[in-house]
């Protein structure tokens, strides 16, 4: 029994090596339940009609686990729903990570300036911002390849924030939800969603009880939530695997190096 | 397998990486490798950085007339007087300039965002049903751990005990959310490792365990190997 | 010459102090105020922190260099080596970031090799490293590891679907957890973290702690 | 909502606030004035009588460990994101000045790192200072006091290599601490050091450093520990300020909540303008 408790660190280390490698080589898909805010997430972009625009506030840089798999996740459903989206961002790298979330999300089919535009990097945080939703056009007159906004057919229709039907917010850190729930959502009162990191999680539980936003897919977790319910199994699911085994394996040794521990001190106690 | 540069680069970035995994079993000689030739090539970059930072926005400032900007550049210099014995005081002039903007910049967010911010939400939330007084309740005990004026004996002291449990749940509900996220840092390094190089990452684990297979035999399970 | 010697104490370490209340206060009590001077002196006086940080690199950077430069020369057992490579690539990525743009490829493929894949690795190390500690330190030691111990059990479960496919009622009480104790225990966290920060802040202000200083002469 | 009439209290023109700071300004002056008050009457000798930290025995028994033990103490002033003057950096300043002279005057060797190079200017002056104040000029050894790169995870690799090397007996884990604050604290145990550990701001970090440490300071703990070590009577006195402002706040909130519930939002409105 006291070896439960005083397992060596390089025994644990060598597990956790295992239980990561194994399913890398060899994926399978999890059955993953669906908790509350990501139900909502899904709930509300499922009600949008065909031509409902979405201002999406988007914020992938690399092809990782979290934020990508919930950027291409979403961008599919929205497709889906034949929403127009409006894509912005905060940072340099953001902009081109979406490009690529585009393409992995089959953008490339629908009509560039009609079902979508892709804003890119838009500098000066929190003031651009607030221009941006008075005066869309006038604030960010050309888009991230270069096409002046003016001419192109959403413009002719959406021209200030009023015009937008949801505001999906995400980031991981500061401009990021919070910016887009002080500077878009509160003021204007606008249907919002929001995805975040794990390591964002805690600063997001707060504006989900305040009903700023009404549904969230948060971390990996989230991620792989929702696709398991919009039936596209992309990244997170993938890499999911290795995380579930690895933190059930960590439980039962947390619980029984615990229960190990405390039977020795009722020994020693005797 | 053709042997250009970019397939050498990757397999010495696969062998740095395994280099660093080797951590997990004890310091060695390849870690100490890996970890000099991290500190060494950063600190190069930050220097050309640093370089391209003083010519973009000090110097080409001067130049263009912003004569404001000479005083930064000769405080910057004034740092390297701690070399010369007698005016070794003078570097006190550009950390009293870095240390009073760090300081007040820093500290000026912090009233705002983490004190005012705090005291507007809880001021507006009505305590109409049990989880907001709870809220608040669980707000001004945790904070009540935090005094020194008071001794923490008696009914102080089972409040502040009782605001440590809350402080200690709080933490408790904090990391497990990094631990998701650091797991996956782990997934995405060895699902790269494998797919960029399979040869290279096959090749250097096996010589790490025998090392580590030697390293047992001759030294024995040490104490160290059973903490 | 007294005059001469209270001057070299008033240059040493007076002026010094004073500057740094100056600034301090300035930029501190400034803030709330909505004047473009105000904000843009607020400005520059950033961009000079910035500048001067990239100074001060110089200074981080010999000291590395002198260390390392007597390990090699004093050829140290198994220190030299190591010295030796820091030092060969220290120079290595400066000459090639001097001689070709930061943003060149050959510059990018040479820092991600040698810098980026081995950051990432020990970026990583924070999972096994986490892991370990969670098996480890998470103790039932008194009241308040067993508390800590249970709710990051809880809350493990909550992130990995466990508890759904077990005892959902679990999920329940973690969230009410999430939503209540942890909300309010945070922003008290927060509040205690911003008095710190600012008192810390004034005991440097008001010139009380010139402990950066070093020699008091 | 005060409008646009331009309204003077005093010589304050209530018109010149940044949107939603007008209360907030009057809050920092509060505080300011506050936090003199107690510092000139801690001045003139006033005593707090203040609760004993525990932590900070703990950090003196270790240097006697790693004296018993012949070997070094590592002491840490935190990774590059912090400034020299970033309030979670200065309490670093004060400990180690207490540290290294009590290190000094054991004889103790007293490794100090650092992954920011303005600060490193600043250690290696306190750590020079405390050698002469111990009377041992010849204990500073300017390789012990080191600069491992501006990047969080390049610093800390640089630690936890040295924290095996060098075999280290007591780990002391202070300054700007972030995301790889998990990877010393591991390394330290790996090696079997003591460690002692503290951060000063709010961050995710509290928690990694309340589980791998044998001795934490976190938020106000460790602001009043760095003034005990300064054994200053004035900063030792702002203690007794923490606690004062503590107490405003919390009656802001109780009486900010009741008024609230019972549905005047003035107090609210003043706050927001």
């Amino acid at each position: 029994m006291s070896f439960l408790e005083r397992i060596p660190r390089r025994i644990i280390f060598l597990t956790l090596i295992i239980v990561v490698v194994v399913p890398i080589l060899s994926p399978f898909p999890l059955p993953v339940p669906i908790t509350k805010n990501t139900r909502n997430y899904y709930n509300i972009i499922e009600a949008l009609e065909p031509g409902s625009v979405v201002f999406y506030g988007t914020s992938v840089e690399t092809r990782d686990i979290e934020a990508y798999p919930q950027h291409v996740a979403t961008l599919k459903h929205l497709k889906e729903k034949k929403a127009i989206v409006i894509t912005y961002c905060f940072g340099a790298g953001t902009a081109l990570g979406q490009e690529w979330v585009y393409e992995d999300a089959g953008y490339d089919e629908l009509e560039y300036g009609t079902d979508y535009v892709h804003l890119g990097f838009v500098p000066g945080g929190d003031a651009t911002l607030t221009a941006f939703c008075n005066d869309m056009v006038a604030t960010k007159q050309v888009d991230h390849y270069g096409n002046p906004t003016a001419t192109m057919p959403i413009f002719q229709k959406v021209k200030t924030i009023h015009d937008v039907d949801l505001v999906i917010a995400s980031g991981g850190g500061t401009p990021g939800p919070d910016t887009y729930a002080r500077i878009v959502v509160i003021p204007y009162d606008k249907v919002s969603i929001v995805q975040v990191p794990g390591a964002m999680a805690a600063m997001v539980y707060d504006f989900i009880n305040l009903k700023v936003f009404r549904g969230g897919v948060i971390a990996q977790r989230g991620a792989v939530e929702y696709e398991a319910i919009t039936g596209h199994a992309g990244r997170a699911t993938t890499t999911f695997a290795p995380i579930f085994i690895s933190s059930i394996v960590l439980i039962l040794l947390m619980i029984f190096g615990n229960i190990a521990y405390v039977s020795n001190r009722m020994k020693e106690g005797q | 397998m053709e042997f250009t540069i970019n397939w050498m680069m990757v397999t010495l970035s696969v062998l740095i990486t395994v280099a660093v995994y080797s951590f997990l079993y004890r310091e060695n000689m390849a870690f100490r490798l890996a970890e000099h030739v991290i500190i060494g090539s950063f600190t190069g970059h930050a220097l050309v950085m640093a370089i391209k930072n003083i010519n973009e926005s000090a110097v080409a400032r001067v130049s263009v007339g912003e004569i404001g900007y000479f005083i930064p550049i000769i405080l910057g210099v004034l740092f390297f007087t701690r070399y010369i014995r007698e005016y070794d005081w003078l570097q006190r002039y550009p950390l009293a300039v870095v240390i009073g903007i760090s300081s007040a910049v820093a500290a000026r967010s912090f009233i705002e965002g983490w004190i005012w911010k705090s005291l507007q939400v809880t001021i507006s939330t009505p305590l109409n049903n049990l989880d907001h007084i709870l809220i608040l309740l669980a707000m001004l005990i945790a904070m009540s751990y935090f005094t020194f004026t008071i001794k923490h004996t008696g009914v102080v002291g089972s409040i502040t005990r009782i605001g440590k449990i809350v402080i200690l749940l709080v933490f408790g509900l904090t990391i497990p959310f990094d631990l998701i996220s650091r797991l996956g840092s782990i997934t995405s390094r060895l699902e790269w490792m494998i797919q960029a190089a399979p040869y290279v990452t096959a090749g250097a684990t096996l010589l790490v365990l025998l090392w580590i297979v030697y390293d047992i035999a001759t030294k024995g399970v040490t104490e160290e190997l059973r903490t | 010459m007294v005059g001469d010697d209270e001057m070299s104490i008033v240059l040493r370490r007076h002026i010094p102090v004073i500057i740094v209340t100056i600034i301090g206060i300035f930029l501190f009590f400034t803030y709330p105020i909505d004047n473009p001077v105000v904000i843009g002196t607020a400005g520059i006086l950033g961009n000079w922190a910035m500048i001067l940080a990239s100074f001060a690199l110089g200074i981080g950077a010999i000291n590395m260099i002198v260390i390392h430069g007597r390990r090699v020369s004093e050829m140290r057992k198994g220190l030299w080596e190591p010295s030796l490579a820091l030092l060969i690539t220290m120079a290595a990525v400066l000459l090639l970031g001097l001689a070709t743009s930061v943003k060149s490829d050959e510059y990018t493929l040479v820092y991600d090799t040698l810098v980026g894949a081995g950051r990432l690795t020990l970026v990583s190390l924070r999972g096994f490293f986490m892991f370990s500690a969670f098996y480890r330190a998470y103790r039932a030691r008194a009241l308040d590891g067993t508390v800590m111990l249970i709710v990051s059990i809880l809350l493990m479960m909550y992130n990995v679907p466990i508890a759904e496919l077990f005892f959902p009622q679990l999920n329940v009480f973690t969230q009410w957890l999430l939503d209540v104790l942890f909300v309010g225990g945070e922003r008290g966290l927060r509040i205690i973290g911003g008095i710190g920060m600012i008192i810390i802040t004034f005991r440097i202000l008001t010139t009380a702690d010139r402990s950066w200083m070093g020699r008091e002469e | 909502m005060i409008n646009s009439v331009k309204m003077y209290v005093g010589w304050v023109d209530l018109e010149m606030f940044v949107e939603g700071r007008g209360t907030l300004f009057f809050f920092m002056i509060f505080f300011f004035a506050v936090y003199y008050a107690i510092a000139m009457l801690a001045k003139q000798g006033r005593k707090w009588d203040l609760r004993r930290l525990p932590q900070l025995d703990a950090i003196v028994e270790g240097i006697g460990r790693a004296v018993e033990l012949g070997r070094p103490v590592h002491f840490s002033a935190g990774v590059a994101q912090g400034g020299p003057g970033d309030p979670d950096r200065l309490h670093a300043y004060p400990m180690l000045r207490y540290i290294a002279r009590e290190c000094a005057q054991r004889d103790c060797r007293l490794i100090t790192t650092v992954g920011r190079s303005e600060v490193y200017a600043v250690l290696d002056q306190i750590v020079k200072e405390a050698a002469i104040t111990a009377g041992k000029p010849e204990w500073y050894r300017a390789e012990d006091v080191r600069y491992l790169g501006d990047d969080q995870f390049v610093y800390v690799g640089g630690v936890m290599g040295l924290l095996q090397r060098e075999k280290v007996a007591t780990n002391l884990l202070f300054g700007y601490w972030r995301g790889a604050l998990i990877n010393a604290l591991e390394a330290g145990r790996l090696s079997g050091c003591l460690q002692i550990g503290g951060i000063g701001r709010f961050s995710g970090e509290l928690g990694i450093m309340a589980l791998g440490c044998d001795y934490w300071l976190v938020l106000e703990e460790l602001i009043a520990a760095s003034a005990f070590l300064s054994e200053d009577p004035e900063q030792i006195g702002t203690i007794a300020a923490q606690d004062y402002i503590k107490y405003v706040i919390i009656a802001i909130s109780i009486i900010g909540a009741l008024v609230f519930t019972a549905g005047i939002e003035s107090l609210y409105k003043i706050l927001i303008w």
